[in-house]
């Protein structure tokens, strides 16, 4: 059988597969629905230090193999997580081993800070820095596409936190490899891309956009194809981990980042399809490497960047 | 108890009026048997088709003995039309139960008088919610409203006290809303499940009578479990809750104010 | 009946739907498949100064709701253009009334200069200079990022071409709104976008990248909601005609542009998943605006910005 | 004669072998008639829907009369699955006939002698082929190689001079190759179709003994027109050329060089 087992920056996870930020909660809602030994680890929900309401007016709209969202960041507040949903986390762990990842999202860098020095003397493990909400109006997003200020960002970030930090990167930052170096010089343990695509919708029957933003995230397979394009472009910038995401809905999609090289997957919209996406796609990824005699996914791990 | 995602098995699919559909499956996980109010996720379509997400119906009647659950929906758009195309001996994808649904016991124990008010395919949760409550020992008067043709109301008889229907064109029944029916100061509580204004309306009614009202609310849905925050409703405390795991139903003061 | 008429740089078309450049062939190919008197325009394949093979390997790859094309701009050259196949643009023009619109790469500047030179001086409509193809390695691509070397290379278009010149944008111009005022303020008498999103797929058994070229393009209704907020923004940031593509594949679709402010519309992968779509797109913006009791596309064009 | 695209109706849809099914339908563009050697692109499922692209397939057999289309194919994918759910009474897209075919009334005048060679799937046009062969007053011999077991061979005695069959796994037939059953050298001309190996193969000996060769090619088709240049094949002339439209039949020496 193959072993699925993914070192992620000292973390031993039980499979490449974690759960995105925003769309498993903090992981306990699916406990009942999924088999969570399967299951590398769980990004929780965006936090920001101050907790928030988020957006009013629609968040869901589905498109043609996707979903848009403007969630916006709805979140307890970090101090309310570290007291409240961590432990709930850490529970998970204990019981099945699944890393907590604690995504930090934010409006200025004081903010991020903050909450990045709460979160460092918390019992989180990994610290996923989100400098790429579409769904912020201030914030979030601007560091997500300039590489100078995502490194400025990243850079206090990291000083103020000793946790092992992974930079969540969007898709809409001007330059990939760019951003990509900007952030490991700055300090980053580890990347992670994409956040959703900003994208907009049109409800012709009221004649306005869907969204009171006017524009929200895109997500799903639809955007596979360009965030695994991204994904490539990122390991091939840098030499710290890479985390891969953007529309994996089965087994063969994660194989693909992985031959892409990508240490280890998260898994969003595609859990709103099938509540068992993230083990259905670890039982897929183990059975295409038995099926062509793949031991282990350090055997092709970026196999694909061989003829580069 | 949570939810758990099984493959459930039509046993019959009848059509009550052109866009209404009464579904019948055997649900599978005895582990997990719904209440009043609860709802399902249905999904007679692949993961990787459309639409993305799966359709939140509520649970219409459930029969523990032969784990029966009985959905009661409108065929709208892409998903209920994809819905209304099993056949009796297909499977789907079913997830649920979900929600709070309403507290029988609690509601039984503290009020005596009860009204279950329904307009549209909101009555749909109220047969199983009638048939609790009368289980409990308190049988409730009915109150439903339809647009032209009432569908579904033959086994209220038996569980309610009092069962009177409105039509907006007067075909059936007395010709207004439904809010006419009755008089929340002649009840201990009202239940409600219908399109938004009708709920407002009614709720306001009660505050102004000084009757506790429930309401069970709708909103769109991608995960329906409280992961992804996308069926967030505004609350009187300004922190918003989730329609899928803190609701569908609410006291009527928490989400109407 | 709705009236679909658009006029589109003074050329009053049959309706908005102009058949997207590389998928419509220069339009005689459709002929007999679509209703030609329905459709707008015609933007032929693209073309370079010198004739070119394109690329070798995979050129076609499905995706979720979408496809990834890598032609590689394979195309007779401008003067086998003008000497053959815009004459039969021409004859479909004078039969249906189609706009006829030559779209230009380029792998320099002197060849976008001199390919430009050459339409000017043929019976071609318009011009549509494709700064934005993800399928060449050198040129095309490196215009379509950064706003300076557009506005450089459409400037210098500008100077040789008497036509009126539709600007063609990537979705990969590192930020849209100055990209689309480079190009204005360049000269550009209109400008379309987007082209396909650079994007990636590999082959698990083969474990190498489909594409020869490791990345190509993605288009179709999976990047729709990507290419209407880029359309948004460009409609928001310049005053000339913003013709929208990107995943259109209904009139509702379509409409969805038009009420976001776009003067005109491309439909490119549709075609292959139904020939007729061209024709189909109008009519089903014509049975909605019937429907609603819009007369004119001019009194729903831009109607979602009001809110604004 | 350019393509249509139409709504055909299945007449009739045989499983032959396990993945092999024979689709009978009415075409009902009586001005599009479709020669040997040509294919149209199905499509039994939504624009909307995956795959994204229609699916090519060659005409197996063409009867004027009746318009009644037959394909012979294999279940393979995701597209072809879809195909082989369609039931007699539907209907589906559509669009062709595409290609240039083979050019029956130029080989048969300019040739006497003529072989008919098919692999696997491959064999599928072939029977239009060596109809119109027929009734154009040259019968052809037939050779046709299988993996294992040989299909829909049995009308092909009247309008053939030989028929003679190779299975990879010797269970009927000729152990070996389809290669092995003939010599080029015997005939004026050769018709191809199979998998490029083979066909390469073919073309490889065809070319060695002189004897003219026509192969009809395979490449993933968006557009199946000519507009898309997604199925464009490396020629000797290095311009490269349309397999949908200045193909699916090519002189082997323009593109295996
Ligand atoms: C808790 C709950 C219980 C419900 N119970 C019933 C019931 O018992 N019987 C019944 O007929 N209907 C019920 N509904 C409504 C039902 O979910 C919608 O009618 C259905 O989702 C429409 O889907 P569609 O694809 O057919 O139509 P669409 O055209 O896609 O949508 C029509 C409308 O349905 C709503 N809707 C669409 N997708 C979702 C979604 N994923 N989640 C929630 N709402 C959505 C939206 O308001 C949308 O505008 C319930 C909804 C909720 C939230
Ligand atoms: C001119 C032509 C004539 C053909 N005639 C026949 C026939 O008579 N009988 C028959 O069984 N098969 C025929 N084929 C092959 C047939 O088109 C493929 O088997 C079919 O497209 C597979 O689709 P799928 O979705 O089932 O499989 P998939 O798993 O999607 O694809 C399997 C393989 O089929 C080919 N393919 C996929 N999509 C396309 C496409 N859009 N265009 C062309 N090839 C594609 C690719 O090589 C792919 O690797 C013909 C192909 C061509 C080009
Ligand atoms: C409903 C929803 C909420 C999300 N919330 C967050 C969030 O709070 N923080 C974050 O970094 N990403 C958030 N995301 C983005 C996802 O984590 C992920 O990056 C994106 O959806 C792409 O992956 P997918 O295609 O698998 O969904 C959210 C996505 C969705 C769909
Ligand atoms: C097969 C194919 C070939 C294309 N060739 C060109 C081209 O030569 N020049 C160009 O500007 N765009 C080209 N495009 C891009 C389209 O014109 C269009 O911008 C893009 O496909 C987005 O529209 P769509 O989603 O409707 O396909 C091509 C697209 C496809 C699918
Ligand atoms: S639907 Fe996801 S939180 Fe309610
Ligand atoms: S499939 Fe489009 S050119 Fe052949």
């Amino acid at each position: 059988m193959a072993d699925l087992k993914t070192n992620l920056l000292g973390f031993v996870m039980n499979s490449p597969v974690i759960g995105a930020s925003g769309t498993v909660g903090y992981g306990v809602e699916y406990e009942e629905l999924a088999d969570f030994s399967k299951i590398g680890g769980i990004s929780g929900k965006g936090l920001t230090l101050h907790g928030q309401y988020g957006n009013k007016g629609e968040r869901l709209w589905e498109t043609p193999s996707g979903l848009i969202n403007s969630i916006g960041l709805q979140n307890p507040g970090v101090q309310h997580f570290i007291d409240v949903e961590l432990n709930e986390m850490l529970e998970l762990k204990q019981k099945y081993g699944t890393v907590a990842i604690a995504n930090l999202g934010g409006h200025s860098e004081e903010e991020y800070v903050e909450g990045a020095a709460l979160l460092s003397e918390s019992a989180v493990d990994i610290v996923e820095l989100n400098i790429s909400c579409p769904n912020v109006k201030v914030g979030g997003m601007a560091y997500g596409v300039k590489a100078e200020a995502a490194g400025e960002v990243v850079r206090m970030v990291r000083a103020a936190c000793k946790k092992p930090l992974m930079v969540k990167l969007s898709p809409q930052a001007e330059n990939i490899p760019e951003m990509c170096k900007a952030v490991e010089a700055a300090g980053a343990d580890a990347i992670s891309l994409t956040n959703t695509f900003q994208a907009c919708a049109i409800d012709l029957e009221k004649r306005k956009p869907v969204f009171n933003n006017i524009f929200a995230g895109l997500s799903g397979p639809a955007v596979r194809p360009i965030a695994l394009r991204m994904v490539w472009q990122a390991v091939g910038a840098v030499n710290i981990p890479v985390v891969g995401l953007g529309g994996i809905a089965t087994g063969r999609d994660a194989l693909e980042f992985i031959m892409a090289g990508a240490t280890a997957v998260q898994v969003g919209a595609a859990n709103f399809a099938n509540p068992r996406a993230m083990e259905t796609i670890a039982d897929e990824m183990a059975q295409w490497m038995d099926a062509h005699g793949v031991k282990t996914l350090e055997e092709i791990r970026g196999c694909a960047r061989n003829a580069e | 108890m949570r939810a758990a995602c099984c493959e459930a098995t039509v046993l019959s699919h009848e059509s009550i009026l052109p866009d209404i559909r009464l579904l019948r499956a055997l649900w599978p996980d005895r582990e997990h048997a719904p209440h009043a109010g609860q709802f399902f996720t249905l999904r007679a379509w692949g993961a990787d088709e459309a639409p993305f997400l799966s359709r939140p119906i509520s649970v219409h009647k459930w029969e523990p003995e032969t784990q029966t659950i009985e959905f009661l929906y409108q065929v709208i758009g892409e998903g209920t039309h994809k819905i209304a195309q099993l056949k009796t001996g297909d499977t789907f994808q079913l997830t649920g139960p979900m929600g709070n649904g309403f507290d029988i016991p609690a509601l039984a124990e503290q009020y005596h008088k009860i009204a279950v008010v329904g307009g549209g395919i909101g009555t749909a949760p109220m047969y199983q919610v009638t048939r609790e409550l009368a289980a409990a020992g308190v049988k409730p008067d009915v109150f439903f409203g339809f647009r032209d043709t009432p569908y579904c109301m033959e086994e209220y008889r038996s569980i309610a006290n009092v069962v009177k229907v409105s039509t907006d064109t007067g075909a059936v029944g007395f010709h207004g809303f439904v809010t006419q029916l009755y008089d929340p100061a002649d009840y201990d509580a009202v239940l409600i499940c219908g399109p938004t204004v009708m709920m407002k309306n009614a709720a306001r009614i009660c505050a102004e009578k000084g009757t506790p009202c429930f309401v069970s609310l709708e909103k769109k849905m991608a995960c329906g479990i409280g992961a992804c925050l996308g069926c967030t409703c505004e609350t009187k405390g300004g922190e918003g809750k989730s329609v899928c795991k803190n609701g569908p139903v609410f006291d009527a003061t928490e989400v109407f104010f």
